[in-house]
């Protein structure tokens, strides 16, 4: 830190009492009176009690649904640790990667390895199945590989950039396909990381509770751990740094900000992110075939950041759910629509349909809501906000 | 807390008409929507199949209406015990990919007695621990040795590794050929197939040498050059048919003269039409587990019968076949008054055979037994004729090879063989 | 040439810069000291290479030849962001704010330079994580009034009126707590009121936070009025350096630059749409190489 | 004659910019239009180009009419193929082409009199010759500047719209292009010049127009405005004697402006 | 040697079908800075039309024919969903064109149906001897093709005003309204002109082993191929489309003797590593304009 300073500016010193001595003035609630109300994670009392109960009712959902339905629900969890890993990156910090399906790739090979049987003759396994541990060495494999990748970013700009880090899937899909004792090999796979937490495998029914109730809770909790780190980091001068390079790097190398080491620290956050979702992903599903690392899984993750809301952490989670749950709500549509057959020889069939329904959506939502899911969300608390006001 | 009683939630449970019938899930004593016999009730079977992205999307749709005739037929005669069998309401598209494989599956399965279809190794590979925990018996759509060891799976026919194995065999009796090279995809089906044509080859003491390639016809190139560089006597394709009809005609016109032969899934009749064909019908063999369409066996004959108006093709017959054993557990099931799926499963792992109305060979379907009893053995091998209905004109019927015969299933082939 | 106050040592020593870009050479030969609390303007023909001695001063541009002294140490060939850390801080000739961000936001991040957290603190939100932020935020919000910003605070900068833009640029330079403060073009595109505005700002910076700037501006009222000395460059090369007097009536700087009509300083007070000494012959004149 | 009267723009269907404004470019005339930031010149000149849609705008009362005929409805293309061109407010030159290419969009709807605008062109700016490979991305501010103003006149327009065409221009460079504009006018061209700087707008126009927040709030001949003292107070910069201020002693409280109360 | 050579023309072959492609999506990117990932889907819609044309009115007119009406696909596509996008984010837009490429799919997928389908053109599989090397015809009629194509988009490029226009859209849409071009338009023509393209290639495509549902993977490798050569170039689609093609077909050709520890296929992501080597040197590929950064 520099010694001598201008005056202006000088922020180094202990935080002054700014304006008040904390504690809000009684009969002004909305009214931040200390910057640390202001800048706090939840900071008005609305998002509190919206958050408080949004988190009540989805810890009440295994109650509530179906088990096919909580698995989705468990999968739409870890999609969103993967989007908003994908939107730290893309989002944030304004470098495009298609690479994502890579390191989600990376990190569910790595749990499995980790938490493997190490007597499977045909593919590594370590034999440490407690969740926390594959978990962290999915992460940090992943960001690791993200870190080897990161000066990429620093050379290239735009689609240059997507289309190298698309390239990294195509050469992960080869090395997966390739390299047996690790995947299994194309076509046969391996068996996803088993998630145990202190001795119980959280997949297996118990007597209270179903295995998808379990694991719907395991990712519950995984996700709202990783979406609040997500908004630390967003809030942060790390977040800002990160817009800092999206909107101008130029300009933000000149005001102080070390535009590599952001870049650098973007793609290692996002892998993190990814490499976890990865595990838990598979963990959920249990099987991995190594064909699963490919373009259109990156694409899911694009579509479900763009869907949801660039740079926004809530819009990531809204898009990993609109594309988990995408697949069966095109399933039900069909029903209203009698012209179409449900055999999958005539033409137009259902699964025609569903397919073409999903592109089709993906088409229109970006067409008529720029901001995604989040800007829908938006207006819709404008609207309430200004209720009965409202037009 | 867990108030909400597992899985277990569908049925009626209780049993239907006949009142002496255990049922669980996916049986109701409701008859089933648009039911043939009004008066049965109805056994929900799920199919799982790849209709639209993935890269069999072109098999999935015509195994599917072959199964649809097959148990079309089963109602016309009346259902079973009581029932009829339903697959058309819970048919699903996995796009032949484990984690689509497991949403839809998941999906259905609250619904369902068992899987009429379930399409593709990997996509089998991820369900099937549930299937062995849940008790959901399933007929796979595809010849992987790899069914052979799954409990749950009553699989059909010659598996695509005792397929290559009759092939070599057959080539080296009747041609006398001293090299063979297996070109396959990765995985399941090609390495299947190359582990067969590995086994076969070392036991008839000639070359094996093995090429691996992906699917697109712009990415045959390596495999048709190693075809012009090797020239081997004899190729063994497992591959979809646009790659095989790329690379057997590629090769053909750099003037390779030598054998093809194609693992079951590598032929299309559209390849008549391609410029290919003259190849084809020059140097091509079709491998196959059953007879082809024009076969006169009695389960052919009530195929196309059932079947009148479609364009032949294999893919049909492949859906007819491989139900014959569902069918037979659940007649047994039905006959020991169990029609619940652990019942259904019972009745699936006593099987000691099959009734294929002469399509397999008398015996076939032994599931009591271990995999050796199970296995089929027996391959089809045709000529390309463009008067045959599908194009293939037979000229050995259910030939068993020496290798084939003493081969022992100890594991899935494509583990068990190195190709090296 | 003197160096602002005798004994006090400069702040910026450049010496003999000269860049090139292919076919175009920008500097050509730079030499100029800015003291401390000086400030410094710089003025010239378009293309004169103005800005890219800024650049060249910022970090961005590496000229081929010269030298440049930054608080007493050689800062060529340093990356712009530990430039930047020395304490150069820079407003730009076509507005460079971050415009997704608020004014908040982009204040702050004039302090990126000094956040010492890391990852980890601000994954989880540790305690110097906080602090550090509470500190920035205080310090920012001194800005914020200084500036007069407040009603803008949580706005977007992109939705923000020109002037108010500038403005905020000029912010996020001084939260950087700059040593030295480059402008560029502070006042182009503002209306009069807008101007005096930056102008009061630009006085306050020198007189009360006594931070010596250099600026480069082609309102001649403005650098008149509020240089100390000013540095005359045409076609990459120092005419003359001076007090604005002189620089003023200096014939070549008049004919490079002012044009006749500004020979006496100020703005144009009549209607005198002839008074054109500054032709398009003139504009004739600038255009050919030296 | 290019005419506005009681023009309403409304932007994203909420932002009320301009309300009502009327205005009149005669042909052969240097109309000056003067207004503090955000007044809505901009937004003027962009409803006359038809260039509110992309900046989700619309018209929603008033007219714009070209000898009488409407042409508030027309596209971008159609209103440049009636021979009205406007140079963008800051520099907009397509930074990844070359100066010459820049200059060649410029003559897109006039291909055939390419050679002879072109020449024009250089002869007025013949900085621009010296840089005519330059990537125009790399010219200096002033450079740009004069490059959009060269491009806009590869049209030969018969109206042009300057949206600040003095912005960061050299003092002896704000004389030529004073004289430019003075020089095009008399060629025939038809300018509607929108300026923050007052005095030079003002001494070459015939007529000029005050604009604050979305209204014409003063409407005189040039000359008349030069003598107005709100005129010379608010956009001169002159003190009550008629000298110039010294930007030494801005004051931080100010008169309120007449026009408004 | 003759091995060699042979390898080569193959190359060279696929090369010039990459090319096609490629040079499809350089001209969308040149008016609209998108990668359109529909571009594989209009190939295979145009190569499936000609196998329905070809029977009617031959292989000479099923091409054209069916290159006119993939240039109207084009037109309709850009005028629905890539007009309204006009100044969002081209990622934005390019992940619109991935559902495009979805859709188009689909439906092209019922007209295909299970069956390979025969474009039915003149040249099968024979080959003529060049030079001692067996070359197959079809490879002769890319090349040409190729050859002419390009050539009248060089002139397109380089002596139309539209040409011009279109770059000039692409970077700043309202300065391009206010000089006279119909940014509107200009889309069009691209797209239309991509379309086209893409028809025609697609037609090539399916010369040899016919057409399936599959087939559209092969318009991916023009990915690898535009970035190599650089985004807005056309040469450099050229060029890069040819690269890939002979590196793939060395690398599957040889890498078999002398890497065989890269595992099978290798060839298949060779273009992209190929393209890192490239990218790592020239950021812009071999030809693409650099972007201009400057404060
Ligand atoms: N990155 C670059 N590449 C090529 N030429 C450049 C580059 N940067 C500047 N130039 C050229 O250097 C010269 C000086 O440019 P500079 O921006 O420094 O001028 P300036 O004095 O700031 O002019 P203005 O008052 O118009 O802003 C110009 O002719 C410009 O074209
Ligand atoms: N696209 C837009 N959407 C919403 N508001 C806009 C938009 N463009 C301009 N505005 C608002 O309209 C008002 C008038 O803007 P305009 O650009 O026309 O002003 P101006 O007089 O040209 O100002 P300046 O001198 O800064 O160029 C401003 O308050 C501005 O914020
Ligand atoms: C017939 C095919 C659809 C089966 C596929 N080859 C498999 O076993 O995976
Ligand atoms: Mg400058
Ligand atoms: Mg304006």
């Amino acid at each position: 830190m520099t010694t001598t300073e201008p005056r202006v500016g000088t922020g180094s010193e202990a935080p002054k009492p700014v304006r008040s001595r904390g504690g809000r003035p009684r009969g002004r609630p909305a009214m931040y009176t200390t910057y640390a109300q202001d800048m706090s994670l939840l900071n008005t009392r609305a998002k509190k009690v919206s958050i408080g109960a949004l988190l009540v009712l989805a810890a009440l959902a295994p109650f509530l649904f179906q088990d096919d339905m909580l698995r989705l629900l468990a999968t739409g969890c870890v999609l969103a640790i993967g989007a908003i890993g994908l939107n730290l990156v893309t989002g944030y910090a304004g470098q495009v990667s298609l690479g994502h399906a890579f390191f989600i790739g990376v990190g569910a090979y790595t749990a499995s390895v980790v938490s493997g049987d190490p007597t499977d003759e045909d593919v590594w396994g370590l034999g440490i199945t407690f969740l926390p541990v594959w978990l962290l060495a999915a992460g940090i494999v992943a960001a690791v590989l993200g870190l080897i990748v990161s000066p990429l970013a620093s050379r290239l700009r735009g689609l240059y950039l997507a289309i190298v880090t698309l390239g990294l899937v195509f050469i992960g899909e080869h090395l997966f396909r390739e390299w047996d004792s690790l995947t299994g090999g194309f076509g046969v796979g391996r068996q996803g990381p088993d998630p145990v937490l202190f001795g119980a495998d959280l997949s297996r029914r118990t007597e209270a509770f179903s295995g998808d109730q379990q694991m719907y809770w395991l990712m519950l909790a995984m996700l709202v751990i990783f979406a609040v780190i997500g908004r630390n980091i967003a809030r942060s001068a790390m977040g800002r740094s990160f817009a800092a390079v999206r909107d101008r790097d130029i300009a933000a190398e000149i005001t102080g900000v070390d535009v590599r080491r952001v870049k650098r620290r973007a793609f290692v956050v996002s892998s993190f992110y990814a490499g976890c979702a990865g595990a838990l992903l598979y963990s959920i599903l249990g099987y991995i075939d190594p064909s699963s690392f490919g373009l259109l899984l990156s694409v899911q993750f694009i579509a479900m950041v763009l869907i949801g809301g660039v740079s926004t952490i809530s819009g990531s989670i809204m898009g990993a759910f609109f594309i988990a749950l995408l697949p069966r709500l095109t399933r039900e549509l069909p029903a209203y629509l009698p012209f179409l057959s449900s055999s999958a020889t005539e033409t137009p069939n259902v699964f025609q349909v569903e397919t073409l329904l999903y592109g089709a959506l993906i088409i229109v939502f970006l067409i008529f809501e720029p901001r995604g899911l989040f800007g829908v969300w938006i207006r819709l608390r404008n609207y309430w906000k200004a209720w009965p006001f409202s037009y | 807390a867990g108030c909400r009683g597992g899985d277990s939630g569908g049925g009626d449970g209780g049993g239907g008409d006949g009142g002496d019938i255990a049922t669980d899930v996916g049986v109701t004593s409701e008859p089933c929507p648009d039911a043939v016999n009004e008066d049965n009730g109805c056994i929900y079977l799920g199919t799982l199949s790849d209709l639209t992205v993935g890269p069999f999307a072109a098999a999935g749709p015509l195994i599917i209406d072959g199964q649809e005739a097959f148990w079309q037929r089963v109602n016309e005669d009346g259902g079973i015990g009581g029932y009829d069998i339903n697959v058309t309401e819970y048919v699903r598209d996995n796009q032949y990919n484990p984690q689509v494989t497991n949403q839809v599956y998941q999906e259905i399965k609250p619904d369902i007695l068992a899987l009429a279809q379930t399409l593709g190794s990997p996509p089998t590979a991820a369900i099937v621990d549930d299937l062995d925990a849940e008790d959901i018996v399933a007929a796979p759509a595809g010849w992987t040795s790899l069914y052979l060891f799954q409990d749950v799976i009553v699989e059909s026919g010659a598996t695509y590794c005792a397929e290559a194995m009759n092939g070599v065999d057959y080539a080296v009796e009747n041609d006398g050929v001293e090299s063979v090279m297996a070109i396959h995809y990765a995985g399941d089906f090609g390495a299947d197939a190359a582990a067969g044509a590995k086994v076969a080859a070392d036991a008839n003491g000639i070359t094996f040498t093995n090429v691996e390639t992906t699917a697109g016809p712009d990415n045959q190139a390596a495999a048709v050059a190693a075809i012009r560089e090797q020239s081997p006597d004899l190729v063994i394709i497992s591959a979809g048919p646009t790659d095989t009809a790329t690379i057997v005609g590629q090769a053909a016109a750099g003037g390779f003269q030598g054998r093809f032969m194609g693992s079951s899934p590598t032929w299309n009749p559209a390849i008549l039409q391609s410029p290919a064909a003259p190849a084809f019908q020059a140097l091509f063999q079709h491998l196959g587990p059953w007879g082809s369409w024009d076969s006169e066996t009695d389960g052919h004959a009530a195929m196309r019968e059932a079947l009148p108006d479609v364009t032949p093709n294999e893919f049909y017959t492949s859906g007819w076949v491989w139900s014959y054993p569902l069918k037979a557990a659940l007649e047994a099931a039905a006959e020991n008054g169990d029609l619940t799926r652990a019942g259904l499963r019972e009745a699936a792992e006593g099987l000691e055979s099959v009734d294929f109305e002469g399509v397999l060979p008398e015996g076939s379907g032994n599931y009591a037994g271990g995999a050796n009893d199970a296995a089929s053995r027996a391959t089809f091998i045709s000529n390309i004729d463009p008067a045959a209905s599908t194009g293939l004109a037979t000229v050995a019927e259910a030939y068993t090879g020496p290798t084939a015969e003493e081969y022992d299933f100890t594991g899935p082939c494509y583990e068990e063989v190195d190709l090296g | 040439m003197t160096g602002g106050t005798a004994g006090e040592s400069p702040v910026v020593e450049v010496e003999n810069v000269t860049l090139r870009f292919k076919g175009v050479t920008a500097i050509n030969g730079a030499t100029f000291t800015v003291g401390p609390q000086e400030l410094f303007a710089i003025i010239g023909p378009n293309g004169a290479g103005k800005t890219s001695i800024f650049n060249v001063l910022s970090g961005v541009y590496r000229p081929q030849e010269g030298r440049v002294q930054f608080l007493g140490e050689d800062v060529l060939g340093r990356r712009p962001h530990t430039i930047a850390a020395r304490g150069m801080a820079r407003t730009f000739q076509n507005i460079e704010l971050f415009e997704n961000l608020t004014v908040i936001d982009n204040l702050m991040l004039g302090r990126a330079h000094r956040v010492r957290y890391g990852m980890f603190a601000s994954a989880f939100w540790l305690g110097p994580a906080r602090s550090s932020e509470l500190a920035d935020r205080a310090a920012v919000e001194d800005i914020v009034d200084f500036l007069e910003l407040a009603q803008y605070r949580n706005f977007p900068v992109g939705l923000l009126p020109y002037g108010v833009q500038k403005r905020v640029e000029l912010g996020r330079a001084l939260a950087m707590g700059p040593r030295l403060l480059l402008l560029d073009e502070p006042v182009a595109g503002m209306n009069l009121e807008e101007t005096e505005d930056m102008a009061r700002f630009i006085l306050d910076i020198r007189d009360e936070l006594k931070i010596p700037m250099i600026m480069v501006e082609h309102d001649m009222g403005l650098v008149m009025d509020l240089a100390d000395r000013i540095m005359v460059v045409d076609f990459g090369v120092p005419i003359t350096t001076g007090v604005p007097a002189e620089v003023q009536r200096n014939p070549d700087v008049i004919k490079a630059y002012l044009g006749e009509d500004h020979a006496t300083g100020g703005r144009r007070s009549k209607n005198t749409a002839n008074g054109d000494a500054a032709g398009s012959t003139a504009a004739s004149t600038t255009g050919g190489e030296s | 004659m290019l005419s506005v009267s009681n023009l309403e723009v409304v932007y994203e269907d909420v932002i009320l910019v301009l309300r009502g404004v009327s205005l009149e470019v005669p042909d052969g005339q240097i109309v000056g239009l003067l207004g503090a930031n955000g007044a809505g010149k901009t937004t003027l000149l962009r409803a006359l180009s038809g260039l509110l849609d992309i900046h989700h705008g619309k018209v929603t009362r008033g007219r714009i009419t070209l000898d009488g005929d409407r042409i508030d409805h027309l596209d971008p293309q159609q209103i440049v193929a009636r021979g009205i061109s406007q140079v963008l407010e800051g520099r907009r030159v397509f930074a990844e082409f070359t100066v010459e290419e820049n200059l060649r969009v410029g003559a897109h709807t006039k291909p055939n009199d390419r050679a002879k605008n072109l020449e024009r062109v250089f002869e007025l700016f013949p900085r621009l010759l010296e840089r005519r490979t330059q990537t125009a991305g790399y010219l200096s501010g002033g450079e740009q500047q004069m490059l959009a103003m060269g491009r806009a006149l590869m049209s030969n327009p018969r109206y042009l719209l300057l949206d600040e065409p003095s912005l960061g221009l050299a003092p002896q460079l704000v004389g030529s292009i004073r004289d430019l504009i003075t020089a095009i006018n008399e060629q025939g061209t038809t300018v509607l010049l929108v300026e923050q700087n007052a005095s030079m707008a003002l001494s070459i126009s015939d007529h000029g127009y005050v604009l604050e927040t979305g209204r014409v709030v003063m409407d005189k001949p040039a000359a008349a405005l030069l003598d107005d003292d709100d005129i010379k107070e608010f956009y001169l910069g002159l003190g009550a004697e008629g000298s110039a201020k010294s930007f030494r002693d801005v004051k931080h409280y100010r008169r309120r402006k007449r026009w408004l109360s | 040697m003759q091995e060699i050579l042979g390898t080569l023309v193959r190359g060279l072959g696929f090369g010039s079908l990459y090319a096609m492609l490629a040079v499809s999506f350089v001209i969308i990117y040149k008016s609209s800075k998108v990668i359109s990932f529909a571009q594989p889907a209009l190939m295979l819609a145009g190569a499936t039309l000609v196998t329905y044309l070809v029977g009617p009115v031959g292989f000479y007119l099923a091409v054209p024919m069916a290159a006119v009406a993939m240039a109207g696909v084009g037109l309709v596509v850009e005028r629905t969903t890539i007009r309204p996008m006009i100044g969002r984010p081209v990622f934005v837009v390019a992940i619109i064109t991935l559902g495009l490429d979805v859709v188009i799919r689909v439906i092209t997928n019922i007209f295909i149906g299970r069956d390979v389908r025969q474009v039915g053109d003149p040249w099968g599989l024979s080959t003529v001897d060049v030079l001692g090397i067996t070359v197959q015809q079809r490879y002769i009629a890319m090349i040409v093709v190729l050859i002419a194509v390009v050539a009248a988009l060089f002139a397109f490029f380089r002596y139309s005003r539209w040409g011009l226009a279109m770059r000039a859209a692409s970077l700043d849409q309202e300065t391009s309204l206010v000089q006279g071009v119909s940014v509107g338009g200009v889309m069009a023509l691209s797209w239309a002109m991509a379309g086209g393209l893409a028809a025609v290639a697609g037609a090539f495509v399916g010369t040899g082993s016919g057409v399936d549902q599959a087939t559209w993977i092969i318009a991916l490798k023009a990915l690898p191929a535009i970035i190599i050569g650089g985004l807005d170039s056309i040469e450099g689609a050229v060029v890069g489309g040819l690269a890939v093609g002979v590196v793939e077909s060395f690398v599957a050709s040889y890498q078999d003797d002398f890497a065989p520890w890269l595992g099978n296929n290798f060839a298949l992501v060779s273009p992209y590593v190929l393209l890192l080597i490239v990218l790592l040197v020239k950021p812009y590929g071999l030809f693409g304009t650099r972007e201009v950064e400057r404060v």
